[in-house]
Formats: structure tokens, sequence, C-alpha cells
């Protein structure tokens, strides 16, 4: 059993990781405006596209690319807050109309994607080569190096919100806009601020996993997807919930597949959230609303 | 439902059902066949998302579970097409009761998320289960309707498009009835204000459950129509791009008002179908009704239908 | 003495570090009609939506209806069991008319089918004097005392054994208020328990039997209205100390 | 003297409903003013207009010789004009510290915050025993004194009011009041809405009874109404 059990609890920890990021994202955007963005999966492609384009094909090598390709990811967040956000603000229904405008967002870029690169696989080459020696399993560098910075990051972002200015802004934004735009913040600027960190967040994702999975305009769907179960299961309130959830989901993954094998695994994880969402409606670790 | 808008239906009926005589080549039959299929998706899913407000984004994966339950049926089980296609609704039905379970319980966008989840679960499981559904690759060669001798291929798609049309036309009658009943003014009284409604003994998760099957039993019969007549099941059919294309129509059309969504599909079908005729445009026509979607939303909130009260003064929809 | 219809006993509600109801204990008798006063914020409308448990019931004590616990039952049970209420605001169906909003009642709440629902409606609107010419007309084109009569019209179509009313008054002119003073009589004396909340007081002085004023909460004094209003301290819960 | 704050002519309203009809109110400097009147009568409606929450349909706001009609909620805070909501709940997941720092936001508010901060633990030394404690888990007194703790971090200039006592007991409800009157003896210029009359008049200069959206009577010493009137406003006619 030993000699599968490690890889296994590595590769949970490495969907942990993954979608720890992903959902991160999602839960930043919702606990400050309100919206599911339903375009974070598209974002995540574009920087893993973005990235290859300055990587490869302008061979400027991998470090310009990340940041070409982050860069891009945050540019397009903040003009899909713009565009696709703003106008509905104080709408009764911006919550739904919201899902629906991110929802073509992500259809505008899977497609444009498709129209500007074609559909040959693409990669990046990994941040580091090699192979390190977990518990006596060999993982890859390059996903040991995902395994410890999305702690790393997580604990940043929960850093900023808690501790910093601008990111407690997030915060009381996020709980109350009248009461925040009272004690003179800026509630707009403070939206655009929340897209493009989120943004960003899904540009690193991308760039990370556009060296382990083939880039295709696809990339991005699957990852949101868990993502989704993840901030179901744990909620959307608070980052923690959110990062716990993700590694619950990741491993459970990772056994289950051991386990059941690929068949059977999306079914089993869905039934399971079913049952979490009958007894506790508001997540595994949600609050429950009085 | 005015009656205007009841004669208006009545006519727009008829004018399709003479259609076959003026149209006779295949291809425009078909794109007609195709429009329909997509109509009574929308017009189905307009039930659930425009009268009764619940924020259902898995309502494209009871199509898809028609799809799917026919074209099973019909190639591993050797049932008669004739069954399998009415077999799709209660698979759907079934499907849609088991989702209503948490849907009816939760609020806001939890209910978009789990919906959601559950058709991409759908599809997990179909690319999955590759033994039964042909995984990727999906279904081919399903049986074709016949009566008797009769093939309905035959005649430029004949038969066939009036079996669409009536299927469509069966699924306008039966919501804009729902729309009328009691049932039906529950729902926008639970989508406009849920604590009145439960005040005056409606049960908000009741309603939910209710609505979410009645929505999903004509949205299964199609979606098996549509394996049978295209003689193919594909995972595509719970991909995000159909979504975003019928939900389009949905809000195009204008939410809550049935015949809206209708028309929508109608007019969208033929537009991306010409667009695709166009040389690179096979993908840009998705982009061009994303964006048209969120120009409706921008500018005309309520719809299509709406832009046509507001023009002919009669200020409110249905 | 007549029996008691509705009885709280030690009901609290407490939203985080918050306590919106304390500990608050009433009875009220069949076929009166019960006024709660009490300044601002002083937990009238929590109280009130403990007991119809919309959102949810109180969060601690007991509430009887008929004798049966109330306070874990669901929003529309509640009604079917016969009892019904009004909201302070925001309560129409924008999309429904005066007649359908009316039916919904009587369909879901009393279980009437067909002519029996339109006889109830019909029987319903007349009793709250809503205007036979508006009875087609969509609720969100009324007036603000037609929206009043509708939702009062919508609760007693169940015929319910008690009526209970959130701050009828606000928002109507003096004649309209009149108005309403005597509907409420009239819809007593047809045996229909009321509980009214208000703070405005003419209407409540003027209908109210018995009155019980709140205040942070809880209960602060009960009984006569007359009486109860010269109470050093219910005057000085509206209007502060110094008046006092 | 010189006006600090002039509203006149406001009209504004929520979709389609009006709520305000034309209201004129102004502020000199150094001055205290309250608002009081039937609720629902658009008392909130106005603080809203006037602290850029709410755009009016007519009429000017003017802040110390600046229009501020159009201006962002939280230019106007920049400049000085604070607002603490009624029954505001604030950040509920947030500490009362955090929020307290938190509130220094505005440029203007930063220097000198640590003062300003041992201020209002002077002012509600509970504030500073619950510290650590989530807004959420406040009394009712509390997350008033939070909220107008909040109002003072914003350095004002103009502090406006609305309902700070609101559902309190009479003891935590004194305590507020005298707070109150502390934070005007200090010369913050105060517009105050309160239900009671008798401690507006003790707190202010002049007061305005706001009805049906309008400013129906302007009051001040010479015209004070005396016992009676508050009685028969409160409780009808013929009540006493």
């Amino acid at each position: 059993m030993d000699g599968v059990l490690i890889p296994t609890l590595v590769s949970g920890l490495l969907l942990g990781s993954l979608y720890a990021l992903m959902a991160s994202g999602l839960s930043l955007i919702w606990t400050t405006l309100g919206v599911f963005n339903f375009a974070h999966g598209a974002l995540m492609t574009l920087g893993a596209y973005i990235a290859w384009t300055v990587t490869e094909q302008l061979g400027l090598g991998l470090a310009a690319g990340f940041v070409a390709g982050i860069g891009a990811a945050v540019i397009a967040g903040v003009v899909i807050e713009l565009l696709l956000v703003r106008p509905f603000y104080g709408s009764r229904n911006m919550m739904l109309i919201t899902v629906m405008t991110t929802l073509a967002a992500s259809t505008i870029i899977e497609r444009g994607i498709s129209v500007i690169w074609g559909p040959r696989l693409k990669q990046l080459p990994r941040v580091i080569d090699g192979q390190v020696n977990i518990l006596g399993a060999p993982v890859s560098a390059h996903e040991t190096l995902i395994i410890v910075l999305a702690p790393a990051v997580l604990l940043a972002l929960w850093w900023y919100t808690g501790r910093t200015r601008s990111g407690r802004s997030l915060r009381a934004v996020g709980q109350n806009q009248d009461s925040a735009a009272l004690i003179g913040i800026d509630v707009p600027r403070t939206f655009s601020l929340a897209f493009g960190l989120s943004a960003a967040l899904a540009g690193v994702t991308g760039v990370l996993l556009g060296s382990i999975r083939f880039i295709t305009p696809g990339l991005g769907a699957d990852p949101l997807v868990n993502a989704m179960i993840v901030v179901i299961f744990g909620g959307l309130g608070s980052l923690g919930a959110t990062a716990g959830a993700a590694y619950v989901i990741g491993m459970m993954e990772a056994l289950l597949v051991l386990w059941l094998g690929l068949y059977w695994t999306p079914s089993v994880l869905f039934v399971a959230l079913i049952a979490v969402l009958v007894f506790r409606p508001n997540g595994l670790f949600g609050k429950v609303s009085a | 439902m005015t009656r205007t808008q009841r004669l208006f239906a009545l006519a727009a009926l008829v004018l399709l059902a003479i259609v076959p005589f003026f149209v006779t080549d295949s291809y425009t039959r078909h794109v007609f066949i195709v429009a329909f299929i997509y109509a009574t998706v929308a017009v189905n899913w307009d039930l659930s998302l425009g009268l009764g407000g619940l924020f259902n984004f898995g309502h494209v994966a009871f199509f898809g579970i028609g799809v799917y339950t026919a074209a099973i049926l019909t190639t591993a089980l050797d049932v008669s097409p004739w069954i399998a296609i009415p077999a799709g609704g209660i698979t759907a039905a079934i499907a849609a009761l088991i989702i209503a379970l948490p849907v009816a319980k939760l609020q806001g966008i939890y209910v978009v998320l789990v919906t959601f989840a559950f058709g991409q679960l759908c599809l997990q499981i179909v690319l999955s289960q590759g033994d039964l559904t042909g995984g990727a690759e999906g279904l081919v060669r399903l049986p074709y309707l016949t009566i008797g001798d009769y093939k309905f291929i035959r005649d430029f798609k004949f038969a066939y498009y009036y079996l669409a049309l009536a299927i469509l036309a069966v699924s306008v009658i039966v919501l804009l009835l729902i729309a009328q009943s009691p049932f039906g003014k529950s729902l926008r009284a639970v989508r406009d204000n849920p604590d009145y409604a439960a005040s005056r003994g409606i049960s908000v998760a009741r309603q939910r459950v209710l609505v979410l099957v009645a929505s999903s039993v004509m949205t299964g019969v199609v979606g098996g129509f549509y394996a049978i007549y295209l003689r193919v099941a594909s995972p595509e059919v719970f991909g995000f791009s159909i979504a975003t294309l019928v939900v389009s129509m949905v809000l195009i059309g204008g939410a809550g008002s049935i015949i809206g969504p209708a028309i929508a599909a109608l007019a969208l079908t033929f537009a991306t179908e010409a667009m695709a005729g166009v040389r690179g445009m096979e993908e840009a026509r998705f982009i061009i009704v994303a964006v048209a979607m969120i120009v409706v939303l921008q500018v005309a909130p309520g719809g299509v239908v709406d832009i046509f009260g507001r023009l002919l003064g009669s200020g409110r929809k249905t | 003495m007549p029996d008691p219809i509705l009885t709280l006993s030690g009901v609290t509600k407490t939203f985080g570090g918050l306590t919106a109801v304390k500990d608050v204990s009433f009875s009220v008798m069949q076929g009166e009609i019960f006024g709660v006063a009490g300044p601002n914020g002083s937990g009238k409308s929590t109280m009130f939506n403990c007991i119809t448990g919309i959102p949810f019931g109180p969060t601690g004590g007991e509430i009887r209806f008929k004798g049966q616990r109330i306070d874990k039952a669901r929003p529309h049970d509640i009604f079917r069991a016969g009892l019904s209420r009004t909201f302070q605001k925001d309560a129409e169906f924008p999309d429904l008319t005066a007649r359908e909003t009316v039916a919904l009642g009587g369909h879901y709440g009393a279980g009437l089918r067909g002519q029996h629902t339109r006889d109830a409606v019909e029987e319903a609107l007349d009793l709250c004097q809503f205007e036979p010419a508006r009875r087609d007309m969509q609720t969100a084109d009324l007036s603000v005392y037609g929206k009043k009569q509708l939702m009062i019209a919508s609760a007693l179509v169940a015929k319910p054994d008690i009526l209970m009313l959130d701050e009828p008054a606000s928002g109507l002119t003096r004649p309209e208020i009149a108005a309403l003073d005597d509907l409420l009589i009239k819809v007593n004396a047809i045996g229909v328990t009321i509980l009214i909340i208000e703070h405005v007081l003419g209407l409540l002085l003027s209908v109210s039997q018995r009155l019980l004023v709140l205040n942070n909460g809880a209960v602060l004094t009960e009984g006569d209205p007359k009486t109860v209003i010269r109470d050093e301290r219910v005057v000085e819960a509206y209007i502060g100390g110094a008046a006092a | 003297m010189s006006r600090l704050l002039d509203v006149s002519g406001i009209h504004a309203g929520y979709g389609t409903v009006p709520v305000l009809h034309g209201i004129d109110i102004h502020l000199d400097k150094g001055e205290a003013v309250g608002l009081f009147g039937p609720n629902g009568h658009g008392k909130s409606t106005l603080l809203r207009t006037i602290s850029g929450l709410l755009r009016p349909s007519r009429g000017t706001v003017t802040f110390d010789g600046q229009d501020i009609t159009t201006a962002k909620p939280s230019a106007i805070v920049a400049a000085g004009l604070i607002h603490a909501q009624q029954s505001n709940t604030l950040f509920g997941d947030m500490g009362v510290e955090e929020t307290l720092e938190l509130s220094a936001f505005s440029p203007r508010a930063r220097d000198g915050w640590k003062d300003r901060l041992a201020e209002v633990h002077t002012l509600f030394p509970r504030l500073a025993e619950r510290r650590r404690q989530k807004a959420k888990t406040l009394s009712g007194g509390e997350r008033q004194m939070l909220s107008i703790g909040c109002a003072l971090m914003c350095a004002p200039r103009l502090l406006i009011l609305d309902e700070p006592t609101l559902g309190l007991s009479p003891r935590l409800k004194g305590e507020l009041c005298a707070a109150i009157a502390e934070i005007a003896k200090k010369g913050v210029p105060l517009i105050v809405v309160e239900q009671d009359v008798e401690f507006l008049l003790t707190l202010t200069d002049r007061l305005y009874l706001v009805e049906q959206g309008e400013v129906a009577r302007e009051i001040d010493g010479s015209n004070a109404p005396d016992h009676q009137e508050i009685m028969d406003m409160y409780f009808g006619e013929g009540a006493h």
C-alpha cells in the first residue's frame, strides 16, 4: 500500500493547491462584490496563452512570459469588471445578470483564443527541471514548487486582507458598501482592485498549469468546475474555509481515484456534494444564517 | 397573456405549419428543425428561470440526459426510438428531482453553482463511462424514426419537421396554460416576493421542486428527439457553448414571457446557421451571440418582448 | 373570560451580539383587538416575524396558537393553520392583478378551488371595500392605500382566526387612516381576532381593546390603552427622559 | 458667521417613488441643528442625499463653499462631511480596533489618527475593552458607540448622526446622549436626527421638523414647542 499511498497524497496535495489558488480568486470577488466570475477559468487560459507566446514564440524567456501572462489576465479582469459588471451595480438582479455576462465573457475569451491561436496544443517549459524526493516518492520539482507556492500565496493574501489598509478596505466593502463609502473608501475603485487581484491569481494558476498540462482553449474549464465544487463545499464566505475545502476536495479526489478509479470519482464527488448541501445549505464550513 | 398575444401565437403556429409547402430544400428544413429543438429547450428553461425565478443553470443538462437516454436505449438495449424519445423525458424528470433536493433549500448563488456543477458532472460521467456512452467520441448510427415502412428522413425531412414543430407547440401550449394557472401565478409570487408568498400558504421549497421537474420533462423529450433525428449523441451537449446560446435565447427573447424565448430561438438559430456558412465565422458566431446577449442586458434587461411591449404601449409583459 | 388564541412565553430573538427581542410573554384573547406599541427599534417587527416564522422563528421561548406550538413551524403552514399577517412594506406581487393576488391565498392557504376561490376573492375584496373597477389592475399600479387594502384582503380570503397587521398606517393620509380604522372594526366584528403593531399611536389607541408596549425589545407594560399611554415609562420611551 | 452646509431645493427618491419634495436646510459654522419628525417621511433619505449615497433629481448641496451635489461619497468624506447611519451594522466580521483604524481612511484623516483613537477610547471606554471583538458580536449600544467612534476617526468637520440612540435602554441612551453632548462641546458642528425632541433642544440651536418629504417647520429658542405640543405630535391629539 505504501508505494501507492504517498504518491496519491502528493497528487492530492497538488490538486488541492491548484484548487486553492483558483477558488481563492473566485472567493475574493464574491466576498467583495457579490459577483461570481464565470470567466475566471478563461482568464487563466488567457494567461497561459500569453505566457506561451512571449516565452516560446517571441523567445523572451519564461520570466518575461510569466509577467506578461499574469499582466494580460489582470488587464482582462479589470476590463470585464468595467464593461460587464459595473453597469449592473445596484440592479435588483445583479447576481444573476453578472452570472450571464461573465459566462458570455468566458465564451468570448475562449472562442477568441481559438480564433487567434488555433487548435494546436501548446505547452510551457517547466520552471524547475528535475525531481524531488518526498517521503520516498519521486515528485517533479515543478509540481513541488506549486505545492509550496500555493500556501505561500494564500498566506500573503490572508496577510494582505487582514493587515493592510487597502486589503482591509476590500473586506469592508464586501461587508457593507454604504458604511465603507461613508468612511471614505472609493467603492468602485475597490471593485476594480478585487477583480484585478483575482485575475492575477487566475493568471498565476494558468502559467503554472500550462507546463504540466497541454494548453488548449478549454484549459480553464475543468479547474473552474472543480473550484466551483470547492466553493460549494466550503461556502463562499471566507478565505480560510475556501482554502480548507480546496485541500479536502483535492485529497478526496486523489483517494477516490486510487480506490474507485477514474470512472466513478466524479459521480461519488457529486453525490457527496448533494449530501452536504441537503444537510448544510451553506456549505461544509459555511455559517448557517440566522 | 393578452388576447393579442394568443392570436399572435396561433398565427405563428399556422404560418410555421405551412412553411414546408414553400420551403422544400432539405437544408432549410433542417435549420427549422434545429430551431424548434432549441426553442423547446429555451421555453422550458424560461419556466424555471423566467417564471419561477429559480437560477437554474443546469437546464441544458436535462436536454443532454434526454439525448443520452435515447441514444443508450436504442444502441445498447435495442429499444424502439418511439419509446426511447419519451423515455428521455422520464430520466430528465428523475434527474430534476435529484437536483431539486438540495436546490429547494439553497439560496442565490449556491443554486447557480450546484445546478451548473450538476451539468458539468453529467459531462464527466458521460466521458468516464465510455463503455456505455462512447466517451468523448459519443454514440453514432442511432436508428431513425419510421412508421411502418415510411422513413422520416424521406421527402426532405417532411415528417421530422412536423414532429419537431409538434413538440415545440405542445411545450408552448402547456407552458402558457401553466403560466395562467394558479401554479404559474404562485411561481411569479415566489419569484417576486418569497416572504409574502410563504405568508399566503405557498411552500417555496415545494414550488421549486415542482417547477424544476415540470421544466425538465419536455426538455428531456426533445433531447431524445434530437439524438434520434441527428442519429448521434455527443458530449458537447453538456458544454458551456450550448448553455450560453440557449440562455441568450431566453434573455434576448425576454425572461418570463414564454413566447419571447421561442421567437429568439428561431431568430438566433437562423442567424448562427447563416454565420456558420461564412468562412472564418465558425468560432466567431459564438462571440457575436455572447456580445448580443450582453448588449440586450445593458440596454433592455427585459429582453425583446419588453421592447415590443413598450412599443405597443402595453407596458408590462404577460 | 375568553380563551387565549395566541400565547407567547419567554420569546427571545438574537442576531449575533444584538438581542432584538428579550423574554417577551403575553396572550391575545379570542375575538379581541390587541395593540402593540413601541418606539422605532423597540423590536415590534422582529417579534412579528418570529411569530410568523419569517424567515425563522424565535431563538428561544415558546409560541402557541390555538394550543399548538408554532415556533418551529414553517411560514406557509402557519398561514394554513389560520394565522395571517400583513407586511409593512414591499408587500406586493407586481406581476399579478389584485384578483390574482387574493386568489393565491384562497388556493394555497385555504385549499379552495374554482368557483369557490372566485367567490371568496370577491367576498374578501368587498369586505375591504376594494374598488371593483381596479380588481383586474396590475398590483404595481395601485395606490399606497389600494395595496394596503389588497394585502388585508389576501390575508382574509383564507378566513383566518387571527389577523396580524404590521404598521398598517405607515405612509397613509389622515382620511385613509380613518377608513382603515373602520375596516379593522368591521373585520373584528365578523369574529377575526386582530393583533396590530403601530408606531403612529392614533389608530392604535382608537381600535385596541388592550395595549402592550415594547421598549428595547422587552415588554414595558400591558393593559388598558388609555391607562397605559399615560404611564410615565411609556412617555419616556417615546420622547425621552426630559419630557417625563 | 458663514455657511458650512447649504441644502437647497432637494428632490430625491428611490426608483420612481419620490420621497423628498424640495427640502431646504442649512447649518452655519460652529452650529448644531436637530432633525425630527415621523418615520418614513424622508429624514434618512435626506441624509443619504447629503452624503452622496443618493443622487438628487433636483436641488443642490453645498459644503463649505463647494458644490458637492454630484460628488462621490468618498470625496465628500475626504472633505470632512461625515455621516453615521441609522442602526449602522458596520462590518460584522471585522474587529472593533481594526474598524476604528480603517475609518481613518481618507488622506486628511490619517494625520493624528492615533490621537483621535485615544479620544474615542476616552469617550467610549467600552470600545477599548472590546478591542478584539468582532462587530457583529457587539450589543446594540456598543454598535452605536462604534458607529460614532468610526465617524470621529474620519476627522469630521461636520458630523451627521442618524438616530444614535435608537432602540437603546434608558441607561445606555443617557450614556450616549452625554457622549454626543461632549462631542458638541468640543466644537464639532453637528446634525442630529432624534425622536427625543427635548434632548435635541438641549443639544442644538435649531430644529427642523421634516414631514412628508418637506421641512414642515423650523424651530429655534423662540418658538420651541411646549410639552403638550410634543405629546400631541407623537400620541395624537387628545391622548392626554
